[in-house]
């Protein structure tokens, strides 16, 4: 599998490692259902058969947390994106 | 017919005319009292164990291809029961005594070869966590055995104890532990409860589920609406694709766990064997192939293949553990579907949608399952409380911090 | 020494007669010639018997010439370079090579278990299944040890495999797999385009099937128009041709697996040269062009050494210039066979009968047949074989039945296209009515079918076809490709009649023939219901075997279907898995084996180590200083007594470089702090270091270590060995997508300083003298961290940390000065007797200390559970804390961090031990916790422990029992407070 | 076995020392040429938010470089500079013994300067063969058609985190963690064998 880095090109997935689904937002912890909130976000997972957003960390790279979108029965990789948007280096 | 010398020697003097069908392909009835949604081990153990153990016989498995295609299918084959904690050791204790006497019950040659399963450890601290572990399963009845170098040496003498990188310094045995033939255990759960009664559909994809109010009352499939008393869903693998039909998010992610096979040898691995300093374990099969694996390959995935960096990644820890292997070939690779849980560990519980039931979470670990998996979730669905030796796989264990972590390494499918 | 080549033809082959090979089969001596496979030498030689079945033991022969072969497997090579399972059909011939026969005892010739075959009734498909049942104890014990014994197929070696492999990536435009002819005009019109062209092929001659043509093509033979194309080919710059290189397999985003056999036609490896290379080779597009595979026609006898596939026999005439027999007959149902034989008389075979299953066979064809004298037996059909090896055939005609004396009898029920790689991303094949076989369906991305590879039969269209697909890739990359000029070679329509099996034919009818899968056992699988190709691949082990049944999974299918009465495509295609032929083990571990298999991390102060004597052990990727043992010494635990005892007395010294380190800068590190450890840091005074405890998400404790503020907006963070590369991760993601308005830049800097701890009373008296300035209680308080300079000048970082409990500093130094601070501060503690200590000691003193460490932190404790309840700010959100909450982790029931000592004194205790109440019965309902870490401690001359028991804290002084089964033992000991030594910490505030 | 060490490179060598200076595997001239430079002055430089641009601007104008904010190394005769990641630079300098100190000078609050001046051990490989070995480890493409002088990648070569760059047609640099010089080394040693490899590290086996 290959993961086209925007700051080092095209690299080998191995060079990167995965933390899953990159649809999640780390809720308030101050709100009243922050218990709640947090199960599903530490917990439950769409887990789609097809197109997903996913976080990839370019540990023997640019060390860049990337926002990488594959689809999950193909493995074909339709775009990587820096989870910090432009402006916010590294 | 009943299986024995006389059915195989009455057939070669026939010309093996006698045969038949080992269970029926049965067509879909309007109704049953319960539909299991998958025609893998675990679907076809419980839909067994219904109508053996709690006399419900008016039973459907309904697989979308053929029975055993999926996880069944593509395991590597290993049975244990050499769990650290609590909540999974009595569990898999369970499956490995319904392992012992289920030839016998079956009727059917599943090759349950108790041949040990060697876990090696490289450092002190490995060896402690190895004993804590050992220690675990001895309170819970269960055999194990801490191995000290030599001893190590004396069962493997041709593993790499001279000039190892990560000199194994001995181990934990479990000699009950060992190895069954994955299809054989479909093949014979589904005769056996196709003998009792129960219709295999297969070739019958769910497409939907039949709701009545909140309650699940059935399932819409390529072969049209059955009804039925109680839902089950046993489909590792699949099982968030198929609990999103029902409005259901889980504790779970699908990732690719590869598997691989040597070409045929004489025997040369009796036991089990699993390498503590890399991601590598092995076998031998009785035809000859060298049966082994090594981590899943790390990201979610619906496709049943892998890449090569686990490839290497395991062989290299192949010939790092045992470098007489050099110059064999490695025959067929190939990859399975797993649902990786959040925890590591596995859910045997009804869900929050009245009528639905929900046998998930297997992680790489479905197949030693197969035997109590199929007994508690009958279990369940009988009499609708938990069975005494599953009783932490609850659903909402994630909610309440009651988790079973035997890696200890969080949230996170896959590392577990 | 047997008669030398006597089927040997005595000009003509692509074999170079001046270049003998001297091999041994089985351990008679023969000779072959350069050129050679085993397989054509042995053939050469008269040898027909090579091998025995897997499962009946039957006498096999040679019944291919490619990689499709399931008969002739041999043990090549002896003792730790023996290779079982090797196909003597692609083991190219080299000066003594030594081949044996396997699965066979005592001998080939005479075989114990070929009595297997007078059972064979009896030990159909599945037959397995259905019995060993009694009594259940049998199994293991009488069974299955026949069982593995008889099954199986080669010998490993017994040694470590003595030669090298490395592994290499190479990256083009086009990756064309197969240098046949379509594979050669791909390579060819894609390289005039410019792109950068890989081509490999299996074999140790390009060319293909040109090799065995016996025409002419471009008015040149066909092998010397190949010659001639490879050669252009290498001479390209942007070219790359490999030869003897498998391609084995497709992955993601265009990286393809292959195998290139460097050495593996020497009898051992050049020096320094590796014995096979993978190759990961990374192409944007990529052409198959691997050719078809002959399949063969299922019938009675069709095992006996001396049936052969048509094509087989044509490319042992044409390019081994080798006849398989002084009297061939042929049985086929196309064309294509009957110009092989054709072919072959030409060049000198004695072809004597065709028998053709077909009532209608072209004139022109018969015509040229019988014009050499060959018999032609129309609509007629091959029912049985005899001989040892082969002698005669029984065939059957319309006219009865006749007995035809033969010694080979070639074989052809038409050809697979080789597929196998576009199954590799699940893709199907796709059923083609007019050739009766499967061909490619979807593809994986980028990958397009050239050739016979794709059902195009005809060498001519090949030719066509290979430059198209070639052109078509090169041109999809953008780039722009000459006209190229393709030769013309007039293709004989291909005619073929599907006939897959002869019913009713006498003896045994192998489709599968390594595994002894019969058309008989295909009907058992049938009557059990086994139908679908996946139960029937399952059930039979049809195509299962090493040749993962190139010629027997379409004929299998073929009569599954027959019986079915469905057609072949109802009733399922054969798809292929990686890798398309066997790949060493060796090759895919490449250089990392033995002490390489993973890099090792080396201290700076390593080698001052070394010559301190210690002894060295493996954490994680580190090697580290375990102990110093002196000679007279009894055992580590003596030496570590001494060590711990000569820090708590005086002082000694430790490497902790380690540790990860981390630099943190920027307006909000204090913040960010605050947000991934429990306890806080933004008010941490400039010159001060804190302790801090991490959590995951989920609530449970990931790691600790010391944090120092140098600056207001500089601090520099330790973790701990084992979590430095996951915390660095962590911290990465919190900034990167959690909170990337914070202003913090990240730096690992645990390369850069060598850290060196001392500890003991004395310690301040050794850095006095290597630090430049003061140090004393005031400079530097505890937990103080300032920078400075030691060794008159070189920078430094010190800290004033103790992990020991003893008055303790760390002294950070740019690595490169690593050894000389070591030894400065032994010779600064010569008086002292400064003593060097190892992990084993830092773990004794840290036990003694109560402080925790890697097997506390197991990834299942909280906070709570470690005593850390108390440090979680409740003033503030961090990294785990709404988790943290959960019932199940607040728990006042969990076992918590306390401290154990045996109520024998004696008594040695063992980590990994649980905790049973006094009288409580040992299950596990009654298990209260278990021990994590023991140390023997010198301070108190007993054995002491830390461990995690419910309610620990709440049940000091109560007594339990520490329960270690594993290891014989079972014993009482005192819950206490962790901290066995200066709990008021007197001594490191001293 | 005896003709495994006749065919090993590494045979009689500790896998934890840093093998000796010497010539290993095939006779004749060397494929490859291994030095260990004098090791240079080494920073890594990581602006903080919002300063990537001028952090990028500094550094050239500083050094008289074309720096960008991307991968590549800018080579001059005072500085390299090499872009690691979005505003991460290590900067390395053969004439400026405090170069953090220079740097935290030049970029102020801009930026935060590290020393990394021990943190990697610096490997010069030269010769027609140093491709064909690079080839051997990385996964990324480093054929001298393609990966040319100025062109630079962080990346992994036998499970070890490496930073290189082509300084020259004949030159490439390879940056290695400190602590992984000798793994690193018999893994050049071990693919560099056949092509006959020439070390010259200045050591007799540093730890």
């Amino acid at each position: 599998m290959r993961i086209p880095c925007p700051y080092c090109g095209e690299r080998d997935a191995h060079e990167f490692s995965y933390l899953g689904d990159a649809t999640l937002t780390r809720p308030d912890p101050a709100a009243a259902d922050a218990e709640q909130a947090f199960h599903d976000y530490v917990y439950l997972r769409d887990n789609p058969a097809g197109a997903h957003e996913e976080w990839w960390y370019h540990a023997n790279g640019c060390r860049q947390w990337l926002r990488v979108t594959r689809d999950t029965r193909t493995h074909a990789i339709s775009g990587a994106a820096p989870a910090r948007k432009s402006g916010e280096p590294a | 017919m009943r299986y024995s010398f006389l059915s195989i020697l009455a057939n070669g003097l026939s010309g093996q005319k006698g045969w038949t069908p080992t269970w029926r392909d049965a067509a879909p009835k309007p109704g049953y009292d319960v539909i299991i949604v998958g025609g893998g081990g675990h679907g076809l153990a419980t839909a067994y164990y219904l109508a053996k153990v709690h006399g419900i016989r008016n039973v459907a498995v309904i697989e979308k291809s053929v029975i055993g295609s999926g996880n069944a299918g593509r395991n590597t084959t290993i049975i244990r029961s050499n769990y650290l904690l609590p909540g999974n050791e009595p569990f898999y204790e369970w499956s490995m005594k319904l392992w012992e006497g289920l030839e016998q019950e079956l009727n059917y040659n599943a090759m349950v070869s108790q041949r040990g399963i060697l876990n090696l450890f490289h450092s002190d601290a490995q060896r402690d966590a190895y004993a804590r572990r050992g220690n675990a399963m001895r309170l819970a009845g269960v055999d194990s055995k801490l191995m000290d170098k030599a001893g190590v040496r004396a069962m493997y003498p041709f593993l790499n104890f001279d000039n190892a990188r990560f000199p194994i310094q001995g181990g934990l045995l479990q000699a009950r532990a060992g190895t069954a033939r994955h299809d054989a255990v479909v093949w014979g759960y589904a005769r056996g409860a196709d003998r009792l009664g129960v219709d295999i559909v297969q070739n019958c994809e769910v497409t939907g589920f039949l709701r009545e109010g909140d309650a699940i009352v059935g399932v819409e499939t390529s072969r049209g609406d059955i009804r039925a008393g109680k839902v089950a869903v046993a489909v590792a693998g699949s099982s968030s694709r198929v609990a999103a039909m029902a409005g259901l998010r889980l504790p779970m992610e699908s990732h690719v766990l590869q598997a691989f096979v040597s070409e045929g040898l004489k025997p040369m691995v009796d036991g089990v064997i699993t390498f503590g300093a890399g991601h590598f374990y092995i076998s031998q099969s009785d035809k000859g192939g060298l049966v082994f694996g090594g981590d899943i390959d790390g990201y979610n995935s619906y496709a049943q293949r892998g890449n090569l960096p686990v490839i290497e990644d395991v062989c290299e820890g192949g010939m790092a553990l045992m470098p007489r292997i050099g110059r064999l070939r490695l025959l067929r690779h190939w990859g399975g579907i797993m649902d990786m849980s959040m925890d590591g560990s596995p859910i045997i519980d009804r869900t929050p949608v009245p009528g639905l039931y929900l046998n998930a979470g297997w992680c790489y670990g479905g197949f030693k399952a197969t035997p109590a998996s199929g007994w508690c979730f009958a279990h369940l669905l009988a009499t609708g409380a938990p069975h005494d030796t599953a009783g932490a796989f609850r659903l909402d264990r994630f909610r309440t911090g009651h988790l079973i972590d035997e890696k200890g390494v969080g949230a996170q499918p896959n590392l577990h | 020494m047997s008669a030398t080549n006597r089927n040997r033809l005595s000009a003509g082959g692509l074999i170079d007669r001046n270049q003998t090979r001297g091999f041994s089969f089985d351990g008679t001596r023969h000779r072959g010639y350069a050129g050679d496979t085993l397989a054509s030498a042995l053939l050469a030689n008269g040898v027909r018997l090579v091998g025995r079945s897997f499962k009946y033991h039957r006498p096999r022969g040679i019944f291919s010439a490619g990689a499709e072969e399931p008969n002739a497997l041999v043990e090549l090579r002896t003792g730790a370079r023996r290779e079982p399972n090797t196909r003597a059909t692609v083991t190219e011939l080299y000066d003594g090579l030594e081949a044996t026969s396997q699965n066979r005892w005592p001998s080939l010739a005479l075989d114990a278990l070929s009595l297997n075959r007078f059972l064979a009734p009896f030990l159909g498909a599945g037959f397995y299944y259905k019995t060993f049942m009694w009594p259940a104890a049998f199994w293991e014990k009488v069974y299955e040890p026949i069982i593995r014994r008889a099954a199986g197929l080669g010998r490993a070696a017994l040694e470590e495999d003595p030669d090298h492999y490395e592994k290499a990536t190479a990256f083009c435009d086009v990756l064309v797999i197969g240098a046949g002819p379509a594979g050669l005009m791909a390579a060819l019109t894609a390289a005039r385009s410019g792109a950068r062209v890989i081509l490999a092929d299996e074999d140790f001659l390009p060319g293909g099937g040109l090799n065995a043509e016996a025409g002419d093509v471009d008015r040149q033979p066909a092998p010397a128009f190949a010659a001639g194309i490879a050669a252009e080919l290498a001479s390209l710059p942007n070219v790359r041709v490999m030869t003897r290189t498998s391609v084995f397999g497709v992955y993601d985003g265009g990286t393809y697996g292959a195998l290139e056999r460097v050495s593996d036609h020497l009898a051992v490896p050049a020096p320094f040269q590796p014995r096979q290379r993978l190759w990961r080779i990374v192409a944007r597009r990529a052409v198959l062009a691997a050719g078809a595979t002959e399949r063969p026609i299922v019938f009675g006898g069709n095992d006996r050494p001396g049936v052969m596939l048509a094509g087989a026999v044509g490319t042992y005439v044409q390019r081994h210039a080798v006849l398989p027999g002084r009297n061939i007959a042929l049985f086929a149902n196309n064309d294509g066979a009957w110009r092989d034989m054709l072919a072959a008389q030409a060049a000198g075979a004695h072809v004597e009968t065709i028998v053709d299953v077909r009532a209608e066979v072209a004139p022109e064809l018969i015509a040229a047949a019988q014009a050499k004298g060959i018999r032609v037996l129309k609509g007629a059909q091959v029912i049985a074989t005899h001989g040892r090896t082969l002698r005669s055939l029984e065939v059957a005609t319309a006219s009865g039945t006749e007995r035809i004396a033969a010694d080979t009898l070639a074989v052809s029920g038409g050809w697979s296209p080789c597929v196998h790689l576009t199954c590799h991303h699940g893709g199907k094949p796709a059923w083609n009515e007019d050739i009766a076989a499967f061909v490619p369906g979807t593809c994986p991305p980028g990958l397009s079918v050239a050739g016979a590879a794709k059902g195009i039969l005809g060498l001519g269209a090949c030719l066509r076809d290979g430059a198209e697909t070639g052109a078509e890739s090169a041109r999809a990359l953008g780039f722009t490709v000459p006209a190229h000029e393709v030769p013309e070679v007039a293709d004989a329509a291909f005619a073929l009649t599907p006939f897959w099996h002869v019913e009713g034919s006498k003896g045994a009818a192998f489709v599968d023939l390594q595994n002894d899968v019969t058309a008989k056992d295909v009907g058992i699988a049938h009557k059990e219901g086994f139908r679908s190709v996946e139960l029937l691949k399952r059930y039979t082990t049809l195509g299962m075997a090493t040749d993962q049944g190139r010629t027997s999974n379409v004929t299998g299918l073929a009569i599954m279907a027959s019986l079915t009465g469905a057609s072949i495509p109802e009733t399922g295609t054969t798809i292929f898995r990686p890798p398309y032929t066997p790949v060493s083990m060796g090759a895919l571990a490449g250089h990392h084996r033995g002490k390489d298999f993973r890099p090792v991390r080396l201290t700076p102060t390593h080698e001052w180590a070394r010559a301190q004597g210690a002894v060295f052990i493996e954490t994680g990727a580190w090697l580290r200083a375990q102990y110093f043992p002196r000679a007279g010494e009894k055992d580590w635990l003596e030496t570590v007594t001494r060590e711990v005892t000569a820090v708590r007395a005086s002082v000694g010294l430790i490497d902790v470089s380690t540790f990860g380190k981390i630099d943190l800068q920027g307006r909000d590190v204090g913040a960010f702090l605050d947000r991934v450890y429990i306890n806080g840091f933004a008010a941490l005074a400039v010159g001060k270091a804190r302790y801090g405890v991490m959590l995951r998400e989920d609530g449970l404790v990931m790691d600790d270590g010391t944090t120092a503020r140098l600056s207001p907006e500089h601090y520099v963070m330790t973790t701990t060995t084992a979590n430095a590369a996951k915390v660095f991760q962590h911290l990465e993601f919190c900034l990167q997508v959690l909170w990337p308005e914070l202003d913090v830049a990240l730096s690992s800097i645990s390369e850069q300083w060598a850290q060196i701890a001392i500890a003991g009373p004395r310690a301040r008296d050794v850095l006095a003298r290597v630090a430049d300035g003061d140090v004393s209680n005031a400079a530097l308080p505890f937990m103080g961290a300032v920078e400075g300079t030691v060794m008159d000048g070189v920078k430094a970082r010190l800290f004033r940390l103790s992990f020991s409990g003893e008055l303790g500093f760390e002294i950070a130094v740019p690595a490169r000065h690593g050894a000389a601070l070591a030894q400065a501060l032994m010779q600064a503690g010569e008086t002292f007797g400064i003593t060097p200590y190892g992990i084993e000691a830092l773990g004794v003193m840290r036990i003694e200390k109560g402080h925790v460490s890697g097997s506390e932190l197991s990834g299942q404790t909280t906070a709570g559970d470690l005593g850390f309840g108390r440090m979680a700010s409740t003033k503030k959100d961090y990294i785990g804390r709404t988790m943290a909450a959960r019932p199940g982790l607040a728990d006042p029931d969990r076992p918590a961090f306390v401290g154990f000592r045996p109520v024998d004194l004696s008594r040695r205790l063992r980590a990994g031990a649980h905790f049973l109440n006094r009288g409580a019965a040992p299950e596990t309902a009654n298990d209260q916790g278990y021990m994590t870490s023991v140390a023997y401690s010198p301070h108190l001359g007993h054995w002491i422990g830390l461990g995690l028991i419910t309610r620990g804290p709440e049940r000091l002084g109560e007594r339990v029992r520490a329960y270690d089964p594993v290891r014989g033992e079972e014993i009482e000991v005192e819950i206490c407070a962790p901290g066995f030594i200066d709990p008021e910490g007197v001594r490191l505030r001293g | 076995m005896a003709d495994h060490s006749s065919h090993d490179p590494l045979a009689g060598l500790r896998f934890d020392r840093v093998p000796p200076s010497g010539t290993y595997g095939a006779d004749g001239e060397p494929g490859v040429t291994v030095t260990i430079p004098e090791t240079p002055f080494i920073a890594l430089v990581v602006a903080r938010n919002g300063f990537a641009e001028s952090v990028t601007g500094r550094l050239g104008r500083a050094f008289g470089l074309e720096v960008a904010d991307r991968t590549g190394a800018a080579i001059g005769a005072a500085a390299t500079v090499v872009g690691t990641g979005p505003g991460r630079f290590l900067v390395l300098s053969k004439t400026e013994p405090d170069l953090a100190g220079t740097l935290r000078a030049l970029l102020g609050s801009e930026a935060a300067v590290s020393e990394q001046d021990d943190a990697y051990v610096t490997f010069d490989l030269a010769g027609e063969k140093t491709p064909d070995l690079l080839a051997k480890g990385a996964l990324i493409d480093i054929d001298p058609r393609v990966f040319l002088p100025g062109d630079a990648a962080t990346t992994v070569i036998a499970h070890i985190g490496v930073t290189l760059w082509r300084v020259d047609e004949a030159t490439w640099r390879l940056l290695v963690a400190r602590s992984l010089e000798a793994s690193f080394t018999r893994f050049l040693i071990a693919s560099g064998a056949a092509f006959g490899l020439r070390l010259e590290n200045g050591t007799a086996g540093r730890g």
